[in-house]
Protein backbone atom coordinates (compact mmCIF):
# COMPACT_ATOMS: atom_id res chain seq x y z
CA UNK A 1 0.00 0.00 0.00
CA UNK A 2 1.25 3.26 -1.31
CA UNK A 3 0.58 7.00 0.16
CA UNK A 4 0.90 9.36 -3.12
CA UNK A 5 0.19 12.88 -3.53
CA UNK A 6 -2.10 13.13 -6.99
CA UNK A 7 -2.19 16.63 -9.04
CA UNK A 8 -4.92 17.72 -11.07
CA UNK A 9 -4.95 20.66 -14.05
CA UNK A 10 -6.76 22.09 -16.19
CA UNK A 11 -10.12 19.62 -17.23
CA UNK A 12 -9.05 17.14 -14.96
CA UNK A 13 -8.91 19.78 -11.55
CA UNK A 14 -12.24 21.11 -12.69
CA UNK A 15 -13.81 17.57 -13.25
CA UNK A 16 -12.76 16.08 -10.13
CA UNK A 17 -13.04 19.32 -8.11
CA UNK A 18 -9.82 19.61 -6.43
CA UNK A 19 -6.37 20.83 -7.24
CA UNK A 20 -4.57 17.66 -5.23
CA UNK A 21 -5.20 15.03 -3.20
CA UNK A 22 -3.52 11.79 -1.04
CA UNK A 23 -4.38 8.91 -2.30
CA UNK A 24 -3.67 5.42 -0.53
CA UNK A 25 -3.35 2.75 -3.73
CA UNK A 26 -2.33 -0.56 -3.96
CA UNK A 27 -1.58 0.12 -7.76
CA UNK A 28 1.88 -0.77 -8.72
CA UNK A 29 2.04 1.04 -12.18
CA UNK A 30 1.33 4.49 -12.96
CA UNK A 31 -1.14 3.15 -15.16
CA UNK A 32 -2.53 1.04 -13.02
CA UNK A 33 -3.24 4.33 -10.44
CA UNK A 34 -4.66 5.82 -12.94
CA UNK A 35 -7.82 3.00 -13.59
CA UNK A 36 -8.16 2.85 -10.05
CA UNK A 37 -9.29 7.04 -9.67
CA UNK A 38 -10.94 6.80 -13.04
CA UNK A 39 -13.20 3.85 -12.07
CA UNK A 40 -13.83 6.56 -9.10
CA UNK A 41 -14.23 9.99 -10.94
CA UNK A 42 -15.07 9.10 -14.45
CA UNK A 43 -12.17 11.21 -16.12
CA UNK A 44 -13.40 12.96 -19.37
CA UNK A 45 -11.85 10.93 -22.34
CA UNK A 46 -8.51 12.97 -23.94
CA UNK A 47 -6.87 13.06 -27.27
CA UNK A 48 -3.60 11.89 -25.36
CA UNK A 49 -2.40 11.62 -21.43
CA UNK A 50 1.09 12.01 -20.05
CA UNK A 51 2.31 11.22 -16.62
CA UNK A 52 4.81 13.05 -14.49
CA UNK A 53 5.77 11.47 -11.35
CA UNK A 54 7.70 13.39 -8.98
CA UNK A 55 8.10 16.67 -11.58
CA UNK A 56 9.47 14.78 -14.24
CA UNK A 57 7.73 13.09 -17.37
CA UNK A 58 8.03 9.42 -17.06
CA UNK A 59 6.07 6.26 -18.69
CA UNK A 60 2.88 4.73 -17.69
CA UNK A 61 4.81 1.50 -16.78
CA UNK A 62 6.50 3.13 -14.51
CA UNK A 63 5.78 2.20 -10.70
CA UNK A 64 4.14 4.60 -7.87
CA UNK A 65 6.02 4.29 -4.48
CA UNK A 66 5.52 6.05 -1.30
CA UNK A 67 5.55 9.58 -1.40
CA UNK A 68 5.24 10.19 -5.14
CA UNK A 69 3.82 12.90 -6.68
CA UNK A 70 1.91 11.74 -9.49
CA UNK A 71 0.41 14.10 -12.31
CA UNK A 72 -1.82 13.50 -15.84
CA UNK A 73 -1.24 15.85 -18.02
CA UNK A 74 -3.88 16.50 -20.56
CA UNK A 75 -2.60 17.90 -23.81
CA UNK A 76 -1.08 21.33 -23.74
CA UNK A 77 -2.01 24.49 -25.23
CA UNK A 78 0.85 27.36 -24.16
CA UNK A 79 1.15 30.16 -26.41
CA UNK B 1 13.92 38.95 -13.72
CA UNK B 2 15.57 35.03 -13.95
CA UNK B 3 16.99 34.05 -17.10
CA UNK B 4 15.74 31.17 -18.87
CA UNK B 5 11.43 29.77 -18.75
CA UNK B 6 9.67 31.49 -16.31
CA UNK B 7 5.88 32.55 -15.68
CA UNK B 8 4.41 35.87 -14.77
CA UNK B 9 0.72 36.57 -13.31
CA UNK B 10 0.99 40.02 -14.33
CA UNK B 11 1.36 41.63 -17.61
CA UNK B 12 3.98 41.43 -19.63
CA UNK B 13 6.20 43.97 -21.00
CA UNK B 14 8.40 42.83 -24.29
CA UNK B 15 10.32 46.13 -23.81
CA UNK B 16 11.53 45.61 -20.45
CA UNK B 17 12.14 41.71 -21.86
CA UNK B 18 14.05 42.46 -24.66
CA UNK B 19 16.31 45.15 -22.79
CA UNK B 20 18.01 42.00 -20.76
CA UNK B 21 18.84 40.43 -23.48
CA UNK B 22 20.70 43.11 -25.58
CA UNK B 23 24.60 43.13 -25.66
CA UNK B 24 26.56 45.01 -28.15
CA UNK B 25 27.85 41.81 -29.55
CA UNK B 26 24.79 41.21 -30.99
CA UNK B 27 23.63 42.33 -34.21
CA UNK B 28 20.41 40.66 -34.27
CA UNK B 29 16.84 40.01 -31.72
CA UNK B 30 14.35 38.34 -33.03
CA UNK B 31 11.52 38.18 -31.04
CA UNK B 32 7.80 36.50 -30.81
CA UNK B 33 4.55 37.70 -28.73
CA UNK B 34 1.98 35.44 -28.58
CA UNK B 35 -1.36 37.45 -28.02
CA UNK B 36 -5.13 36.59 -27.27
CA UNK B 37 -6.96 36.37 -30.37
CA UNK B 38 -10.53 37.68 -30.44
CA UNK B 39 -11.72 34.44 -32.64
CA UNK B 40 -10.75 30.87 -32.56
CA UNK B 41 -11.98 27.95 -35.12
CA UNK B 42 -14.97 30.88 -36.09
CA UNK B 43 -16.12 31.41 -32.60
CA UNK B 44 -15.46 34.64 -31.13
CA UNK B 45 -13.52 34.37 -27.81
CA UNK B 46 -13.63 36.93 -25.33
CA UNK B 47 -11.02 35.51 -22.83
CA UNK B 48 -8.69 33.16 -21.75
CA UNK B 49 -7.74 31.54 -18.66
CA UNK B 50 -3.88 29.92 -18.47
CA UNK B 51 -2.66 27.30 -15.79
CA UNK B 52 0.36 25.72 -15.71
CA UNK B 53 2.10 22.74 -13.58
CA UNK B 54 5.05 25.34 -12.34
CA UNK B 55 7.21 22.96 -11.35
CA UNK B 56 7.65 20.66 -14.42
CA UNK B 57 6.51 23.78 -16.89
CA UNK B 58 9.79 25.72 -15.47
CA UNK B 59 12.36 22.31 -15.82
CA UNK B 60 10.82 21.43 -19.36
CA UNK B 61 10.44 25.31 -20.91
CA UNK B 62 14.62 25.37 -19.18
CA UNK B 63 15.37 22.44 -21.27
CA UNK B 64 13.57 23.74 -24.68
CA UNK B 65 15.90 26.92 -23.98
CA UNK B 66 18.59 25.16 -23.59
CA UNK B 67 18.31 22.93 -26.54
CA UNK B 68 18.15 26.13 -28.26
CA UNK B 69 21.48 27.28 -27.15
CA UNK B 70 23.22 24.24 -28.37
CA UNK B 71 22.04 23.56 -31.81
CA UNK B 72 22.09 27.22 -32.71
CA UNK B 73 24.47 30.26 -32.73
CA UNK B 74 22.98 32.35 -30.15
CA UNK B 75 24.11 34.53 -27.37
CA UNK B 76 20.92 34.38 -25.00
CA UNK B 77 17.26 33.45 -24.93
CA UNK B 78 14.38 33.69 -22.70
CA UNK B 79 10.90 33.03 -22.52
CA UNK B 80 7.84 33.86 -20.15
CA UNK B 81 4.24 32.66 -19.73
CA UNK B 82 1.41 34.70 -18.58
CA UNK B 83 -0.71 32.49 -15.84
CA UNK B 84 -4.29 33.14 -15.00
CA UNK B 85 -6.75 35.38 -16.68
CA UNK B 86 -5.97 37.24 -19.84
CA UNK B 87 -8.09 39.95 -22.18
CA UNK B 88 -8.35 40.35 -25.61
CA UNK B 89 -4.89 41.84 -27.33
CA UNK B 90 -2.67 41.03 -23.83
CA UNK B 91 0.57 39.01 -24.91
CA UNK B 92 0.25 35.20 -23.25
CA UNK B 93 3.84 34.37 -23.74
CA UNK B 94 7.13 36.32 -25.09
CA UNK B 95 10.04 34.41 -26.56
CA UNK B 96 13.23 36.99 -27.35
CA UNK B 97 16.40 35.62 -28.56
CA UNK B 98 19.59 37.39 -29.53
CA UNK B 99 22.63 36.05 -31.80
CA UNK B 100 25.26 37.86 -34.08
CA UNK B 101 24.00 36.82 -37.07
CA UNK B 102 19.81 36.87 -37.59
CA UNK B 103 19.56 33.59 -39.36
CA UNK B 104 20.39 31.90 -36.06
CA UNK B 105 18.13 34.15 -34.40
CA UNK B 106 15.11 33.84 -36.40
CA UNK B 107 15.59 29.42 -36.06
CA UNK B 108 15.72 29.61 -32.50
CA UNK B 109 12.98 31.87 -32.03
CA UNK B 110 10.87 29.79 -33.82
CA UNK B 111 12.35 26.22 -32.51
CA UNK B 112 11.38 27.87 -28.86
CA UNK B 113 7.96 28.75 -29.45
CA UNK B 114 7.14 25.55 -31.38
CA UNK B 115 8.16 23.66 -28.88
CA UNK B 116 6.94 25.56 -25.84
CA UNK B 117 3.69 25.20 -26.96
CA UNK B 118 4.39 21.47 -27.77
CA UNK B 119 5.75 20.01 -24.94
CA UNK B 120 5.67 22.69 -21.51
CA UNK B 121 2.28 21.80 -19.17
CA UNK B 122 0.37 24.69 -19.63
CA UNK B 123 -3.03 24.66 -20.73
CA UNK B 124 -5.27 27.10 -21.95
CA UNK B 125 -9.46 27.77 -21.68
CA UNK B 126 -11.15 29.77 -24.49
CA UNK B 127 -14.17 31.90 -23.11
CA UNK B 128 -16.33 32.13 -25.78
CA UNK B 129 -19.28 34.82 -26.81
CA UNK B 130 -21.76 32.39 -27.10
CA UNK B 131 -21.26 31.32 -23.10
CA UNK B 132 -19.55 27.68 -23.90
CA UNK B 133 -15.57 27.30 -22.75
CA UNK B 134 -13.52 24.69 -23.45
CA UNK B 135 -9.47 23.46 -22.53
CA UNK B 136 -7.63 23.77 -26.09
CA UNK B 137 -6.51 20.87 -27.51
CA UNK B 138 -8.65 18.68 -25.07
CA UNK B 139 -11.45 17.39 -27.16
CA UNK B 140 -11.59 14.53 -28.41
CA UNK B 141 -12.38 14.85 -32.08
CA UNK B 142 -15.50 12.89 -33.55
CA UNK B 143 -14.36 10.28 -36.42
CA UNK C 1 4.09 57.58 -37.53
CA UNK C 2 3.55 56.45 -41.42
CA UNK C 3 2.73 52.64 -42.46
CA UNK C 4 5.34 50.89 -44.25
CA UNK C 5 8.43 51.55 -45.11
CA UNK C 6 10.04 54.62 -43.32
CA UNK C 7 13.50 56.24 -42.12
CA UNK C 8 14.14 57.98 -38.29
CA UNK C 9 17.08 60.30 -37.79
CA UNK C 10 16.31 59.88 -33.86
CA UNK C 11 16.59 56.07 -31.74
CA UNK C 12 14.01 53.99 -31.97
CA UNK C 13 11.00 53.25 -29.89
CA UNK C 14 10.51 49.03 -30.68
CA UNK C 15 7.53 49.10 -27.97
CA UNK C 16 5.75 51.83 -29.46
CA UNK C 17 6.41 50.65 -33.02
CA UNK C 18 5.02 47.20 -32.02
CA UNK C 19 1.78 48.48 -30.72
CA UNK C 20 1.37 49.81 -33.72
CA UNK C 21 1.03 46.55 -35.30
CA UNK C 22 -1.04 45.65 -32.52
CA UNK C 23 -4.77 43.76 -33.38
CA UNK C 24 -6.83 41.70 -31.48
CA UNK C 25 -7.42 39.29 -34.44
CA UNK C 26 -3.50 38.92 -34.31
CA UNK C 27 -2.26 35.65 -32.43
CA UNK C 28 1.17 36.47 -33.36
CA UNK C 29 3.53 38.86 -33.24
CA UNK C 30 7.56 38.67 -34.77
CA UNK C 31 9.96 41.26 -34.59
CA UNK C 32 13.60 41.89 -35.59
CA UNK C 33 16.14 44.23 -34.61
CA UNK C 34 18.79 44.81 -36.13
CA UNK C 35 22.01 46.57 -33.66
CA UNK C 36 25.00 47.98 -33.91
CA UNK C 37 27.31 45.36 -33.04
CA UNK C 38 31.01 46.07 -31.27
CA UNK C 39 32.96 43.89 -33.93
CA UNK C 40 32.50 43.51 -37.86
CA UNK C 41 34.79 40.32 -39.37
CA UNK C 42 37.67 40.47 -36.59
CA UNK C 43 38.09 44.41 -36.28
CA UNK C 44 36.60 46.44 -33.16
CA UNK C 45 34.08 49.08 -34.29
CA UNK C 46 33.39 51.86 -32.25
CA UNK C 47 30.35 53.78 -33.92
CA UNK C 48 28.96 54.06 -37.47
CA UNK C 49 26.98 56.16 -39.62
CA UNK C 50 24.07 55.20 -42.28
CA UNK C 51 23.45 56.95 -45.66
CA UNK C 52 19.88 56.75 -47.46
CA UNK C 53 19.01 57.83 -50.84
CA UNK C 54 15.67 58.61 -49.27
CA UNK C 55 13.41 59.00 -52.56
CA UNK C 56 14.07 55.39 -53.73
CA UNK C 57 14.69 53.30 -50.50
CA UNK C 58 11.33 54.79 -49.21
CA UNK C 59 9.86 53.43 -52.84
CA UNK C 60 11.79 50.33 -52.68
CA UNK C 61 11.20 49.10 -49.06
CA UNK C 62 7.30 49.73 -49.86
CA UNK C 63 7.22 47.41 -52.46
CA UNK C 64 9.31 44.81 -50.01
CA UNK C 65 6.60 45.17 -47.59
CA UNK C 66 4.07 45.00 -50.24
CA UNK C 67 5.44 41.63 -51.77
CA UNK C 68 5.57 40.26 -48.13
CA UNK C 69 1.70 41.44 -48.00
CA UNK C 70 1.39 39.80 -51.14
CA UNK C 71 3.69 36.32 -50.26
CA UNK C 72 2.22 36.13 -46.88
CA UNK C 73 -0.97 35.28 -44.61
CA UNK C 74 -0.06 38.37 -42.35
CA UNK C 75 -2.10 41.44 -41.57
CA UNK C 76 0.72 43.90 -40.86
CA UNK C 77 4.00 44.97 -41.27
CA UNK C 78 6.20 47.67 -41.00
CA UNK C 79 10.19 48.72 -41.12
CA UNK C 80 11.76 51.38 -40.21
CA UNK C 81 15.58 52.07 -40.83
CA UNK C 82 18.02 55.15 -38.74
CA UNK C 83 20.08 57.30 -40.26
CA UNK C 84 23.03 59.37 -39.29
CA UNK C 85 25.27 58.40 -36.84
CA UNK C 86 24.32 55.54 -34.42
CA UNK C 87 26.37 53.96 -31.12
CA UNK C 88 27.18 50.71 -30.09
CA UNK C 89 23.88 48.73 -29.25
CA UNK C 90 21.81 51.20 -30.52
CA UNK C 91 18.91 49.62 -33.02
CA UNK C 92 20.01 50.16 -36.34
CA UNK C 93 16.84 48.44 -38.14
CA UNK C 94 13.49 47.49 -37.02
CA UNK C 95 11.21 44.92 -38.55
CA UNK C 96 7.42 43.99 -37.25
CA UNK C 97 4.99 41.79 -38.66
CA UNK C 98 1.60 40.55 -37.24
CA UNK C 99 -0.44 37.48 -38.21
CA UNK C 100 -2.83 35.17 -37.47
CA UNK C 101 -0.58 32.34 -37.19
CA UNK C 102 2.70 32.18 -36.27
CA UNK C 103 4.66 30.76 -39.17
CA UNK C 104 3.41 33.53 -41.76
CA UNK C 105 4.74 35.97 -38.96
CA UNK C 106 8.18 34.48 -39.01
CA UNK C 107 8.65 34.21 -42.62
CA UNK C 108 7.68 37.79 -43.94
CA UNK C 109 9.54 38.77 -40.80
CA UNK C 110 12.53 36.88 -42.34
CA UNK C 111 11.79 38.04 -46.18
CA UNK C 112 11.84 41.87 -45.35
CA UNK C 113 14.82 42.40 -43.70
CA UNK C 114 16.70 39.54 -46.21
CA UNK C 115 15.12 42.15 -48.59
CA UNK C 116 15.64 45.31 -47.35
CA UNK C 117 19.61 44.52 -46.88
CA UNK C 118 19.90 43.24 -50.40
CA UNK C 119 17.55 45.95 -52.02
CA UNK C 120 17.10 49.01 -50.30
CA UNK C 121 19.96 51.74 -51.35
CA UNK C 122 20.89 52.13 -47.47
CA UNK C 123 24.82 52.42 -46.99
CA UNK C 124 26.53 51.89 -43.20
CA UNK C 125 30.32 53.27 -42.91
CA UNK C 126 31.94 51.66 -39.88
CA UNK C 127 34.51 53.25 -37.56
CA UNK C 128 37.29 50.96 -35.90
CA UNK C 129 39.16 51.45 -32.97
CA UNK C 130 41.87 51.53 -35.08
CA UNK C 131 41.22 54.84 -36.59
CA UNK C 132 40.49 53.19 -39.95
CA UNK C 133 36.77 53.78 -40.95
CA UNK C 134 34.96 51.74 -44.41
CA UNK C 135 31.82 51.25 -46.57
CA UNK C 136 30.49 48.17 -45.67
CA UNK C 137 30.00 45.87 -49.27
CA UNK C 138 31.57 48.23 -51.11
CA UNK C 139 35.64 46.64 -50.99
CA UNK C 140 36.79 45.10 -54.17
CA UNK C 141 38.18 41.59 -53.23
CA UNK C 142 41.24 40.97 -53.54
CA UNK C 143 41.45 37.71 -55.80
CA UNK D 1 23.24 68.37 -74.76
CA UNK D 2 21.24 67.29 -71.97
CA UNK D 3 21.84 68.98 -68.38
CA UNK D 4 21.14 66.58 -65.87
CA UNK D 5 21.73 65.76 -62.00
CA UNK D 6 24.06 63.96 -60.71
CA UNK D 7 23.65 62.73 -56.99
CA UNK D 8 26.18 61.01 -55.61
CA UNK D 9 25.74 58.61 -51.90
CA UNK D 10 27.93 56.76 -49.76
CA UNK D 11 31.52 56.38 -51.24
CA UNK D 12 31.04 58.30 -54.21
CA UNK D 13 30.03 61.53 -52.45
CA UNK D 14 32.94 61.15 -50.13
CA UNK D 15 35.31 60.91 -53.05
CA UNK D 16 33.77 63.90 -55.22
CA UNK D 17 33.60 65.73 -51.92
CA UNK D 18 29.69 66.68 -53.30
CA UNK D 19 26.21 65.05 -52.77
CA UNK D 20 25.17 66.53 -56.22
CA UNK D 21 26.13 68.20 -59.46
CA UNK D 22 24.82 69.59 -62.86
CA UNK D 23 26.27 68.21 -65.60
CA UNK D 24 25.72 69.22 -69.46
CA UNK D 25 26.38 66.07 -70.91
CA UNK D 26 26.65 64.44 -74.63
CA UNK D 27 26.47 61.20 -73.39
CA UNK D 28 23.26 59.56 -74.74
CA UNK D 29 23.28 56.62 -71.97
CA UNK D 30 23.33 56.55 -68.25
CA UNK D 31 26.87 54.23 -69.31
CA UNK D 32 28.38 56.45 -71.54
CA UNK D 33 27.29 59.97 -68.51
CA UNK D 34 29.10 57.32 -65.76
CA UNK D 35 32.63 56.76 -68.54
CA UNK D 36 32.89 60.56 -68.48
CA UNK D 37 32.47 61.63 -64.99
CA UNK D 38 34.88 58.14 -64.14
CA UNK D 39 37.42 60.26 -66.68
CA UNK D 40 36.89 63.39 -64.31
CA UNK D 41 36.58 61.81 -60.53
CA UNK D 42 38.32 58.46 -61.11
CA UNK D 43 36.09 56.78 -59.31
CA UNK D 44 36.65 54.18 -57.06
CA UNK D 45 36.01 50.37 -58.12
CA UNK D 46 33.56 48.49 -56.37
CA UNK D 47 32.30 45.36 -57.01
CA UNK D 48 29.06 46.08 -58.59
CA UNK D 49 27.37 49.52 -59.25
CA UNK D 50 23.63 49.97 -60.20
CA UNK D 51 21.91 52.67 -61.39
CA UNK D 52 18.85 55.28 -60.75
CA UNK D 53 16.98 57.64 -63.24
CA UNK D 54 14.22 60.12 -61.62
CA UNK D 55 13.97 57.77 -58.61
CA UNK D 56 13.98 54.30 -60.14
CA UNK D 57 16.50 51.46 -60.81
CA UNK D 58 17.19 51.36 -64.54
CA UNK D 59 19.96 49.71 -66.80
CA UNK D 60 22.54 51.47 -67.89
CA UNK D 61 22.18 51.20 -71.87
CA UNK D 62 18.87 53.52 -70.17
CA UNK D 63 18.89 56.87 -72.39
CA UNK D 64 19.41 59.89 -70.53
CA UNK D 65 17.28 63.18 -71.09
CA UNK D 66 17.54 66.49 -70.25
CA UNK D 67 16.18 67.40 -66.87
CA UNK D 68 16.68 63.89 -65.33
CA UNK D 69 18.31 62.89 -61.96
CA UNK D 70 20.88 60.30 -61.90
CA UNK D 71 22.30 58.28 -59.11
CA UNK D 72 25.06 55.82 -59.38
CA UNK D 73 24.38 53.20 -56.71
CA UNK D 74 27.14 51.06 -54.70
CA UNK D 75 26.82 48.25 -53.19
CA UNK D 76 23.93 48.32 -50.29
CA UNK D 77 24.36 47.53 -46.81
CA UNK D 78 21.25 48.32 -44.72
CA UNK D 79 20.38 46.63 -41.58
Amino acid sequence: MARVRVEYFALLREHTGRGAEEVHTQAATARALFSELDARYGFPRLPSLKLAINDEFRDWDSPVADGDTIVFIPPVAGG
Amino acid sequence: MDAGFSFSREALDPAALARLLADDSCGALVTFDGRVRDHNEGRRVLRLEYEGYEALAVKEGGRVLDEALARFAIVQARCVHRLGPLALGEVAVWVGVSAHHRGDAFAACRYIIDEVKDRVPIWKKEFYADGDSGWINCEVRQA
